[in-house]
């Protein structure tokens, strides 16, 4: 435990990380500008897609994979029932709101994942390179169940400026920017294989821990400039916004091992069970779900369960993981 | 001197993912055309905000010109968004030249 | 037809980096918001400028829709600045709906 | 209660590649200054246009202040320009403090 | 042919393209951040400048050099005269529209180059260094032309603002900021050599493939929506955009074999004429003509002539010059 | 001298700068977007920030690193009093602005210092990597020393929308964004140390030069065009802007070799003292002395300082330190 608290707080990305929380609370002026930081967040998207899909070229699609896959997008559809239901008796929310914030905690958040792979990598439990498929397909199904439980099935909101129909906001959830990019990165990485991938991978892959280290230290400004004027916070959500990623990271663990997986994929579905998502969903969440609180839903995932997540989460389902899997690496 | 008429020039504060329902409004009401302005934050009663395209918290401002009765209809047409999606709404008299355009 | 009622829109153009002080002004006037618009370069009595945040030359203008009352109190305020510090403020009478949130 | 006189407040759409047309004409009326606004996108009757400024099909918005006879002489000016090359010109009186500086 | 297909598709630059194009078609909010997109092409300017000056400060400027470039500065003035015909008579289109693209078509598409380079190279016909010396000849003698064409020699637009005297456009035509870029790299990599390119070439040549990516994928989303959003497009300049670059591309080869370039070369060459500029010529066109409509010659340059010359042409060229050459290289 | 001079003026780095100003006196329309000049500003001080910790943690903190350290403070305190006192006699400027002057000439250029560095290494006098945590220390004590100067101690400005204490500067100048990064990295190299540097190595290490020749490129349109716009210049004002690097070069200079330091490392100290802040310093006057004259303070150190010391200045100190230090190296 001690080990993996040094090895996670001696990361540069993760130190970055601080620094940003710590300059925006000491009210520094420091700000990565906005089109730098969108820019960043679709050069990670593309690389990891990349990244993945030359994986899953070089492995092909086995068991392992389909069941990994399987489990994700089950968690993805069954994790936002328990939120929402988290969210509407204890936290108090309103039936709108409790479905936004459950898609947020149903989906994933990619930096979460890729800190993850980092940190356990650092450890010798590197994960498949099949998981970030297995990312990628965690990210709509929580977004469509939030959606349903806000809206409920097929009903249209004329009185908002349109016709909206179920349609139309599957086509909103799955032409995201973020989702376009990763599954087609994903795709072109599946087409091109190595080879192809070799001359791009100076850019994608050796720049890659660099541009994470600038990206989180943006995330920890925001993080906190986000806490510093939130409004609409309760403890009663602070509350949730811990306990979810603690409960829904052990059950991603144990099902991670449930289905087969070694300690470092089994660790790493976990980690994607417990992030909360804070670039795709809260996109989609503006176009889809407009009356929701951004407050809410970017304070909670973004402000408590990612920092939660980076600095201790992690940690703690990685050494879950471990002791399930049993010293030799082997299911006991 | 050179001749000009007035017309409304007609302000709308939207966040930017929701863009297109402000101009397909500006369309429905028969307006020729629109000009967007970014923006980079704000504070209103819901607090403070700031341009975050990455979390999509971002907002611009739609400006249309147009002719008092397209204008009016335009209002008509955005006050449930005004209420319901925060958005903020100004219009004025302004003078334009050549308003066949407008 | 929908109601509209008429409140002052003001404009000031200030050095980004002192953008504080004119929402600080904003809020000490008790208005309930305001919004940033970049600006990218201009040109005055003190010749040309060009937004380089590198060197923090860069202006914004904050934008604010307030009752008149509350308008002029803040243009009492914000006057001093405009002399010392260069800034620019214009004002005109606009049409809001809902003119309870202004 | 502080004294404010009454000028014109031109704003002129301009595409970025031209500003400079538009500002030459600023200073051929004599008037003191100006700014410029960034836009990112609109639409017209020659259809719909997105700031591609690799491509230079970007816009800005020129904003002056000025006293009314100058404000119309450089309408007059840019004229040609609204016909020729697709500028748009709106004006509206302001309010406006310190007005000798304009 | 069809293994040129299939190298063609399974690059990742060229796949980015058409993940950009499907993205647009499917109406998805994918963007790229405005100053990325132009720090992107700048970048790529200063990247093949360097690359170019570097390459001859290897070789020297020899005799297959010289008639490399002679070849390519008549080619920049001779093919606008082409192409205006063939635009006001079977175009229909006016004088100063008909000027205006046929100084697009005249000039040259760097990225086109970019993307052909890479699709020779992977050929084995790898084209010489100075190739990049005849790419930046080549830029601005079609502007010239084009701009005489639309507006007749030494005339003056007084109506529009201005004396605008054939002085003022020169300058305006040379101060390009592309043209600018592409020279001043070019000679700083004269002046540096291979030893002062050196420590930056991590950043200007190992990028330089995955910067490659992203710039195509976001052509790749402005050119397919501009295709939805065109309104001044009618089927004769369609045929235009597709027609120029197929005759102007066998041309070029032919006098590149004619010239005694090795077939990469003339094949680039080839390139270089089917290839239609869309970022030095329409900025140079707001500027010197604006009463041309973007509209028609953006469309045709970007959305039509650009990705047929990188999905199907620089194929056809490269088969064409290789037949040229013969099988053993040599002219035969 | 002359060798120099050739070394200086074949690094890229240099030659991208006069390409900018060069390009800028044609009246090019070459631009470098605003959000990415910053973006660059940032990732400089985040690498050299990195770099400098890395090298702390490997030397640590030994007598010849503190007496650097206390020389360079002393010298971030001492150097605005007297270009103070230059400025408002010779230079007939106001308190205010000579304050605001003295401050940008008593702090350091951190640019100017990263092509020194560059230019020294070349010639095999690279200075020791502590210097960096020099430079750091330099930032701030000129500018508590310029606002001092040119507002008195413990002033009020209540008149200027405020009541502004010199405590609030105090936190204005030690929140500046450029300081915060440059130290935070600082502090995250030193605790990482090499092997977490490794990773990101390719990102901040590896791709340095290249953001730093853009960004000179940038620097010298900047300079350029403030030169030819600037009303505010008179002929004093640039003899003092070439006056002062010269003699704080010199003078640091000596102090260098006077405290022990090997010849490298004293230049080094000779051009941080030479140097004149463009970038930090700008930024916190903005904000804690809104009354000064940017075109006075930035035209003398941007335009007129900045070029001298990066094109002459640097050659001349480096040639001093080598006298001083004498032909074997060892101070005489
Ligand atoms: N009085 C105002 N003047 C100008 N902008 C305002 C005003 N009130 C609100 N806004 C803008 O509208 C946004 C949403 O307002 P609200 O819904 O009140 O939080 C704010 O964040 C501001 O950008
Ligand atoms: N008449 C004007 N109209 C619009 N903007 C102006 C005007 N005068 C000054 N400005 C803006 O205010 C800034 C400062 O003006 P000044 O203090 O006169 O140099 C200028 O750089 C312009 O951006
Ligand atoms: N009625 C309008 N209101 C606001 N902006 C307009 C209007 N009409 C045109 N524009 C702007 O002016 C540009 C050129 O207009 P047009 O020449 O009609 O295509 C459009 O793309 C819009 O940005
Ligand atoms: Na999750
Ligand atoms: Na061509
Ligand atoms: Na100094």
């Amino acid at each position: 435990m001690i080990e993996t608290a040094i090895q996670t707080f001696s990361s540069p990305v993760v130190l970055f990380f601080v620094l940003g929380l710590l300059a925006a609370f000491a009210r520094s002026d420091l700000t990565i500008p906005e089109p730098i930081a969108k820019a960043m967040s679709l050069y990670l998207m593309a690389a990891i897609g990349l990244k993945g899909g030359v994986a899953v070229s070089k492995s092909g699609i086995d068991a392992t994979v389909l069941s990994a896959l399987g489990a994700g997008i089950a968690a993805g559809f069954i994790l936002p029932l328990f939120a929402y239901a988290v969210l509407k008796t204890f936290g108090k929310l309103d039936r709108i709101n409790s479905g936004a914030v459950a898609a947020h905690y149903g989906s994933i958040s990619v930096v979460t994942f890729v800190t993850a792979v980092e940190i356990l990598t650092g450890q010798a439990r590197e994960p498949g390179g099949y998981m970030v498929a297995v990312m990628a397909a965690m990210e709509a199904p929580a977004i469509l169940a939030g959606l349903m439980l806000a809206r409920g099935v097929g009903s249209k909101d004329a009185s908002l400026g349109g016709n909206r129909t179920t349609g139309d906001m599957m086509h909103e959830v799955f032409t995201n920017s973020s989702i376009v990019l990763l599954l087609g990165a994903f795709v072109i990485g599946m087409i091109g294989g190595a080879d192809a991938f070799a001359p791009v991978s100076p850019f994608f892959e050796a720049g890659f821990k660099g541009v994470l280290c600038l990206f989180l230290l943006d995330m920890g400004l925001i993080a906190a400039r986000r806490m510093m004027d939130s409004r609409s916070m309760t403890w009663r959500l602070v509350v949730i916004a811990i306990f979810l990623p603690i409960v829904n990271g052990a059950a991603g663990t144990l099902l991670g091992i449930g289905v087969g997986l070694d300690a470092g994929s089994a660790a790493t579905l976990g980690v994607l069970c417990a992030s909360a998502s804070y670039i795709a969903v809260p996109a989609a969440m503006r176009l889809a779900l407009p009356e929701a609180d951004p407050g809410i839903y970017l304070t909670m995932s973004l402000s408590i369960t990612f920092p939660f997540n980076v600095l201790i989460n992690i940690g703690l389902i990685s050494a879950f993981a471990a002791y399930l899997a049993g010293p030799t690496g082997v299911v006991p | 001197m050179i001749e000009t008429v007035i017309r409304k020039r007609i302000e709308i504060l939207a966040d930017k993912a929701l863009t297109k329902r402000v101009t397909d409004a500006i369309e429905k009401a028969e307006i020729t055309g629109w000009t967007i302005v970014p923006v980079t934050s704000g504070k209103g009663r819901e607090g403070h905000w700031r341009e975050e395209s990455v979390m999509g918290t971002d907002k611009v401002f739609v400006l249309t010109i147009a002719a008092e009765d397209k204008a009016m209809a335009l209002a008509e047409e955005l006050a449930p968004m005004l209420t319901n999606l925060g958005f903020i709404l100004s219009m004025w008299d302004v003078q334009v030249i050549r308003g066949e355009r407008f």
